[in-house]
This record gives C-alpha cells, structure tokens and sequence, in this order.
C-alpha cells in the first residue's frame, strides 16, 4: 500500500525527519505518536503525496509518489481516506453534502452515497446535523464530519491525524469502533494520535503497531503502550 | 480545448460539479459589476469611434473627394466651356462624376456674401463645376493641362489648401476613439483577470479541500471557469443592453452641421456591440482558465 | 471627523497598528490596478471634456458671436454708408468691435468661387463689415432699425441660420465628455467600494482576531482604511501620470483646423488631472470605511 | 468577574443552554466538560460577550453583557485571555508578532512585550519557532501559541477552549503547570476540556471545581473527578 525507503524530509531545507523506513501492509493497523512538533502531520503528508520526500523514496500504491502527475495523486487520493488535522469542509453546503463530497467528486454521486451516508452519519452522531452548515459545527462536530468523510468512500486506506483531539471518551471510543471495524474489513489504517488511552483501548481489540517519532526518526514504540 | 468549443462546454455545465463553488461572496459581486461597467464604457468607446469612423469617412468623402472647375468666359462661350470641360472630365480616369452648378446653387453660395438679390446673370461671375473623385483619385497636373487646351478659361482648384486640416482632425478624432476603445477593453481585460484571481485567493480553502477529496485539476477549473464565464457574460451583457439603451436615448443626431454626425450607431452598426459580451465572456474563460491552473499547481 | 483631516490622519500613519493588515495579497493588486486603470481612462475623458469645452467656446465665440453687415451701394455713396454703419455699431451695446473687411480679405473668401483675378473693384459687389458681440450681445432688431435708418444699403446678416448646428454639435460633443467622466468616476468609485469590500471579505479573518484580542473597531477600521486609501492614491497617481503622458504624446494640435482643437490640456488645465489621484484617495476614504464598518458590524 | 444568572442560549431560535447560574469569583480555578457538542464552547462564548444570553443576564466584569458597547467588549476583552477551539492567528505576521498582538492593540507594545514574550515562548515551548509563520505550525505548536497570546497581557480572567486537544501528555502538563502558576497569582481560569486526565492532574495542585453541561444544564461534576 504505502512503502517509505530511506525516507527524509525537512521544511525549508531543514531536517524534521530522516531514515523514515517503513511498509504499511494491507490490513494493518498503525499508529503514530510523537511530541507536538515532531512531524507527525509532516509524515501523513509524505504518505498522501501532499508532500514529497527531500531524499529516499516514498510509494503509494506502487507508485513512486515524486513521479506522480497531478491526476495520478487525485486518482490515488480516491482510494484513500485522510482525516487532516485542522478539519476543512466547504463552507457553502450543507453537512451532508460535505461528507459526501468525495464520492461527488469521482463522479460517484445519487444511489450508491444515499445508503452509506445516513448510517455513517447515525455512527458518528451527526444525522441530527445533516443540514447544517460547517461553520455551525462544534470542534468535536467537525472532527467526526471528518472522519465520516474519509470513509465514505470505502477506501483502501485511511489515514487520521488526530481524529479525536476534540471529543470526549466515549465518542473516541465509537469512532475506535468504526475504525476497527474496517480494519477487520482489510482497510489500511494510520492513526496520528497523541491520546495514549485510546491506542490502549485500540490494542485491546486489534493487533496494532504503535510507531514513535522521536528526534526525526521513527521507531516502534516500547512495551507499555 | 479550442476557445470556442471550451466556451460552450462551459456553458453546458454539470450541476453536480457546479455546486462546490460557492455562488454567492464578494467576488461574485465584483465580477458581475466590473464586467458590466466595462462593457457599458466599451459600448460608448465602439459609438464614439464608429460615429468618429463615419465623420472621417464622410469628410474624406465629401472634401478630398471634391474639387472645384472654375470658368471664367465671356458670356457668350461660357456654355461651350461648360460643356468643354464636362467632356473633358469624363474622358479623365479617376473622375467619378462631374456636373456644372445650377445658377440657384452658385446663388445660394454666395448669398451669405452679396445678400439674395445678387444679379448674377449681369455679373461676369465665373461657373463652377463640381468634380467627384473615384477612390484613386484623378492626377491634377494632366488635367490641368488638358483643361488649358480644351476650354482656356478653366481653373482647377481641388480645394487642397483647406481640406487637410478637416481631413487631419476627423482622422484624429477617430483614432481617439479607436485608442479608448483599446484602452477600455484592455482594461475589461485586466480588470477580470484580476477580479478572477482574486475571488480564486478567496476561495483557495476550497481549492484545498477538493484536493484533499481527490478531484482533478480539470474538475476544479471547470467548476470555477464556467462560474466566472457566465458571470463575465451576465455582466457584460446587461452593460451592453444598458450601454445601448443609452445611446439609444442620446438626443438624436441632426445632418444640419453636416459635419458633425451624433454619436449613435447606424445600421448595422449595431450590431457591433453585441460583440462586447461574447469578448467579455472569451477573456472571463480565459483568465479564470488561467488564474485557476495557477492557483492550483501552487497547491499540492 | 470630517473627509479631510480623516484623510491626513490617515496619511500619518501609526507603525505598528498598519502592520495587522496583511501587505500582499490579490485585493492589494486589485484595488492598485483598479485605481490606476480608472485614473487613467478618467485623465482621458478629461481631456476629452476639456477639449470639446474649449471647442464649443471658440465655436461659441467665435461663430455666434459674429457677425456680418452687408453693405451694397453705389460706389459713389459706398464709403460714407461704411462710416455710417461703423458708427452705428460704435453706439450699439453689446458690439465688442467691428470694422470693414479690406477688399484684399473679400478677395480672398471670394477667391474660392470667382478665382484670383476677380475685378473686385469693377463689380458692384457689396462690402462687409465684421461685427463682434460681446458676451450678452446686442439685440438684433434694434440695430436694423437704427441700420436701415443710417445706411438704407447695409443689411445684418447674424449668422443664426448656418450658425446653430455648428454650436449645437459642439456642445454635443462637450457634453459627451462630460458624461463620460461622470461615467468614469462613477465606475471607478464603485469599483474601489468593491474592492474594497471584496478585500475586506477575504480579510474576515484578520477581524475576527483582532476583535478576540480586544482590538476596537476604530482601531481595526483605520488601519484598513489606511491601506486602501493609499493603495488607491497610489495607483491613481500612477495611472494619471501615465495618462498625462499618453496625451502629452499624442499628435499634437495644430490650429489649422480651426475647429477641431487637439486632445489634450492647455495652460492650466494640466492642473484639472491632478485631482484625479485626490478624488480616488477621498472615494477609497469613505469606500473602505463604509465597507469596514459594515463588515465589522457583522461580526460580534 | 462573570456572573451567569438563569442564563439561556439557543442557536436559531433553538434552546441549547438553559437555565445558567454561575458565578466566576476572582481567583476561582473552573474546568467544563461535557460530550461533544453539548454547548461548551457556546457557554464560553456567552462569557465573553462573543453571543448574547437570549434570557436571563450574564455580567462581565459588572457589565450586563447585553448592554454593553462595541468599545465596550473590546475594553474587557482587553482584561480577558481567551483560547479560541480553532486557534486563529494573522497569517502574515510571524509567531512572535501573533503572540504580542493583545499588547501591540492595547498600544502597550515595545518595552512591555520583549520581557514577558521571550520567557513566555519558552515555556510553551516555542521559542525556536518565534520567526515562523502561522501556517507552518504544527496542530500542538499553534494551541501553545494561542495560550500564549491569551496569557500576555497578565490578564484578569483566562478562558480556554480545549487548549490540549492537539499536545502531548508531557506538553499538556507543562500547560497545567502555567495556568495553575497563574490562578496562584489570583487570576480566575476557567477551561473547557474532554481531558478528564488533565483535570485529574489539576485538582492535585489547586483547589478547582469541575462543571458538567449535559442535557442544556450545567451541573457540578460527581467526586470521581
Ligand atoms: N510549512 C511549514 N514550513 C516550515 N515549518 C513547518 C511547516 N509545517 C510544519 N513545520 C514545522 O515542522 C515541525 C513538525 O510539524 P508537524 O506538523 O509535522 O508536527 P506534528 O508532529 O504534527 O505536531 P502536532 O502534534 O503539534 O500536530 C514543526 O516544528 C513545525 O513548526
Ligand atoms: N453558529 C451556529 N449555528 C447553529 N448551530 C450551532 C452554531 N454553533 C454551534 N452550534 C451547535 O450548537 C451545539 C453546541 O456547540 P458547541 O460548539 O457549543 O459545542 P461544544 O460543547 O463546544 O462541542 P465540542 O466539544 O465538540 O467542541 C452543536 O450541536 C453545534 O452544532
Ligand atoms: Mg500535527
Ligand atoms: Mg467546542
């Protein structure tokens, strides 16, 4: 799905991550923890060609993403759902139609998001809000309208940077849920969180590898997680 | 894409694709106005110059075009003369009409000078002929001296000392107008580009996030092309029709200075205008077009 | 605060709260080339106006306000009706001056129809007397009255009939100018309120944080209004500048027309264009106040 | 300092808050929780005269809110450091600038700001980042930075919205760690948060009272916390 080779990326000529090694198999469960700042959403980024690698190689879908034409990123981006971490929806339409945007823009729309959408949006307790306008939303609101949206297109990957950072508990843990389920599925799945209950909660019900970004590199996290 | 065959595939539209740019804001606003205003100006700036096109022409005409055979004679040959010389201007190439002024015409010429009881068959007053160019115009010099064989009491003059400077400034006058127009349209021009690309800065959220869900480029231009297409041509038609209008409503121009022709179109002048909205809307899909793919190859 | 020491006010400056309204920007190109392109087109119609204005006043001036006596008499009695006629007009209010016309300068009005070597003295052509009015002019049937009286043979020939298109195409022409620069600048002052408000639009933001950080709107309000209205006092001093050179360049104007005076100023009205950056800096002034105020108004 | 008597609030014509008493006395550390769209920020909101009470009367700083100016809000905003959910920063100015501009709008710049501004920077941990643009900070760097500009003008009263929804554990005590500091000092604080660890950490350190919204009423929160 997603291979990091030798990977390494810094803003402005800097160095923010190096060494980065690492394969997301089909069906795996990931997470990514690391201190604010470390390069978390930096290292999202490389994984959906938002961002390309200084040095190494990055592929994604077995394509090498810095030889990606813009389409071949749209093309890819349709088979991946990424929960970016500050939450943006278009501002002019309603809730509903905002999550189902992705199926909209691949030509997908009418019959085929009808079904999907009004269970998705009932599981992340939003259908009481389906016609209101994002700038209505509360944080916790516009994160888990995120999460829908990444979903709904029933995506190969998902990747989440920070999917719960505004909401309480026991949401996390439905959202959890939801996650879970597509991973038995044999969704993909990376999760940037800092929320160490929830990656407990997570490893009590999956088999995930919890990976630290520490000092620019990656490293499996130790056993207390 | 061709600029045609892109314009009316703009103009098709797809609902769906439309609907995630948002309809209303700002730049909406200023679009619809900007391209109406110009459109407005552009539509006196094409009157200003087609009426100033029309006066060059005509003077062109009615003043290059015409000189002047004066004939002094005796009384007795003057009819001769007349005649003389008419054949001679009808052998002449480049001689499109010739005709002798009747004596009320000549009468009516200098009554400003001698007052109406001017008694001009008593005078030794010469005859005047009145001689039409063809476009090539006739050589001078040849007539002249064919003129000093058949009727000696001919004098060509073709009114070349006076008519350049009206010539000269109706010609000003045109290029005056063919400049604002250039001016004007250039601005039109300008003003969309800029009025695109800023209601673009402003929606640069939305370019993002479509990205983000995996539309394509051409899925996102199209999307905003087509807005700002229909925008451009909905202004620019309606300060057309306005422009027109007002020009419509000017008070009308009289043929009495004869020099002077309203500012108004004419025939199918009018058509000219029409013109303004379909550039309008070129330029809209244009600058849009290219406004959109540069904000988005900023874009990841 | 009153338009002016608000404008100066804003001229002064204040550092460090300018710099909460971000510098760059599409608004920023927008309003500068907004401005600009507007002052430009206005410097035109300017002088159009300007132009036609002294046309219609030499054509005024010169065409209504003169006229012609026509004095025909024996030769005999010829000189002594001219004196007579002279020194009615020297008692007629109204009448600037008047004098006889030389037979050298009837020579050469008549030289167009009767040729150089007309018999002027042999002929019993009458003589003309050109009269001017002053500005309120004199009262036509008073002057025949007291003419037909001194001099039986002199006849006033005011003009009014070949006179009247001539002034009426003038002032035409001027008041075209006139409605092109209101057309101007009223497209440049809702251009530059558009502007504004659509830079405003796209600076909601910036608002919305500053009001959270206890900013008051006056506050907020100047430091928008400073940038705009300098924006547009800069693009408009450009685009006089420009347009005051693209006239100085023209084709100048030669007088031998004698009707078609050149586009461009005179003397002092290089000075009017100037206040064309001034007129754009006061409209931006109260454009972006409005368009602040209002803005700021809908945020809580 | 802000006092909520029988207070009400709904968005268009709704009813989502009802029934408010509260009263925020000078130097009182306060924690709001409640589930994901149960009207914190809504509640936060009202405090700081951002939306009006639609029934009952909400005084700050001895002004009924709903009486009081434009110039006004500004003056007591001046005297508050508020933490907005979605932290908003002028794009164009560097951090530092971001951070100092309560004090550059209060015309109390210069001298003032250098002292406060590089120690403050340093606690939250940002003082590498003080030339950076507010678009190239990560999620947690900007939630600092926010706290930060609410905290520099030595305010009276401090609300926070999720200010730890994006920071790690150790960050986010570190934080604690300020406001705690602060409220020692006598500043009123009052946080709205889903962390219940975070609160846990805090009543260690002070005496604080932990609110509930649920349901549209404001409760005080059971002794599990
Ligand atoms: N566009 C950018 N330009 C320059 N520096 C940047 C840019 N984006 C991020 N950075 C810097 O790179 C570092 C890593 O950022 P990143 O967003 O990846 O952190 P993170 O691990 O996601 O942090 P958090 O948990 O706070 O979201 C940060 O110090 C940030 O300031
Ligand atoms: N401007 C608005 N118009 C209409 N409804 C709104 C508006 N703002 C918020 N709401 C709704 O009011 C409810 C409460 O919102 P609020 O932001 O106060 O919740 P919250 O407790 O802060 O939630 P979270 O923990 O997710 O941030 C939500 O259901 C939200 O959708
Ligand atoms: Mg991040
Ligand atoms: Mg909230």
């Amino acid at each position: 799905m997603i291979e990091l080779q030798d990977a390494a990326y810094g803003y402005g000529g800097g160095s923010l991550l190096s060494d980065i090694n690492l394969r997301l198999a089909p069906g795996s469960f990931h997470f990514l923890t690391g201190p604010s700042g470390a390069g978390k959403t930096t290292f999202l980024k490389l994984c959906y060609a938002d961002l390309h690698a200084t040095s190494g190689r990055v592929t994604l879908f077995d394509q090498d993403t810095s030889e990606m034409s813009r389409d071949d990123v749209a093309q890819a981006r349709q088979r991946m759902g990424v929960v970016h971490q500050d939450c943006e929806f278009l501002d002019h339409l309603p809730l509903s139609e905002n999550i189902a945007l992705p199926l909209t823009v691949a030509g997908r729309g009418g019959a085929e998001q009808d079904g999907n959408l009004s269970e998705l949006m009932g599981w992340v307790g939003l259908s009481a809000r389906a016609d209101a306008l994002p700038p209505e939303l509360s944080g916790g609101e516009r994160q888990r309208a995120a999460l829908a949206r990444a979903v709904i297109t029933d995506p190969d990957v998902i990747l989440a940077d920070e999917p719960t950072g505004n909401i309480d508990w026991e949401m996390s843990l439905r959202l959890l849920q939801l996650l879970v389920e597509l991973n038995r599925m044999g969704k993909t799945i990376l999760i940037a969180t800092h929320d160490l209950a929830l990656i407990r909660a997570a490893k009590a019900q999956v088999s995930a590898r919890v990976l630290r970004i520490a000092g620019g590199r990656l490293q499996l996290a130790g056993a207390d997680l | 894409m061709s600029a045609l065959s892109g314009l009316l595939d703009i103009l098709k539209g797809d609902a769906q694709a439309d609907r995630v740019v948002p309809r209303r804001g700002h730049s909406v606003r200023l679009t619809l106005f900007t391209s109406g205003a110009m459109a407005f100006l552009a539509v006196f700036a094409l009157a200003l110059s087609l009426a100033s096109g029309r006066l060059a022409d005509r003077w062109s005409e009615a003043l290059a075009r015409s000189s002047t055979i004066r004939i002094s004679a005796p009384a007795a040959q003057m009819e001769a003369q007349i005649w003389a010389v008419l054949e001679v201007l009808e052998q002449t190439p480049g001689v499109a009409s010739a005709r002798a002024l009747s004596e009320e015409e000549q009468r009516d010429l200098l009554e400003p000078w001698f007052g109406p009881d001017l008694p001009l068959e008593d005078l030794p007053v010469p005859r005047l002929v009145e001689v039409i160019e063809t476009a090539e115009g006739y050589d001078p010099d040849g007539l002249r001296l064919r003129l000093a064989a058949e009727a000696p009491g001919a004098v060509l003059d073709d009114h070349t000392r006076w008519r350049r400077p009206l010539v000269r400034a109706a010609e000003r006058l045109r290029s005056l107008g063919w400049i604002s127009l250039a001016l004007i349209l250039g601005s039109v021009a300008a003003m969309v580009t800029l009025a695109a690309q800023s209601a673009l800065a402003a929606n640069v959220k939305v370019i993002r996030v479509l990205r983000l869900v995996g539309a394509r480029d051409h899925y996102i231009a199209r999307a905003f092309v087509r807005r700002f297409t229909l925008r451009a041509l909905t202004g620019a038609t309606v300060g057309t029709a306005l422009g027109m209008i007002a020009i419509a409503l000017l008070p009308s121009a009289q043929e009495e200075g004869g020099f002077l022709t309203g500012l108004g179109f004419a025939g199918l002048h009018w058509l000219w205008p029409l013109t303004v909205p379909i550039l309008s809307a070129i330029t809209a899909f244009w600058a849009t077009r290219a406004a959109a793919f540069k904000t988005l190859r900023s874009l990841p």
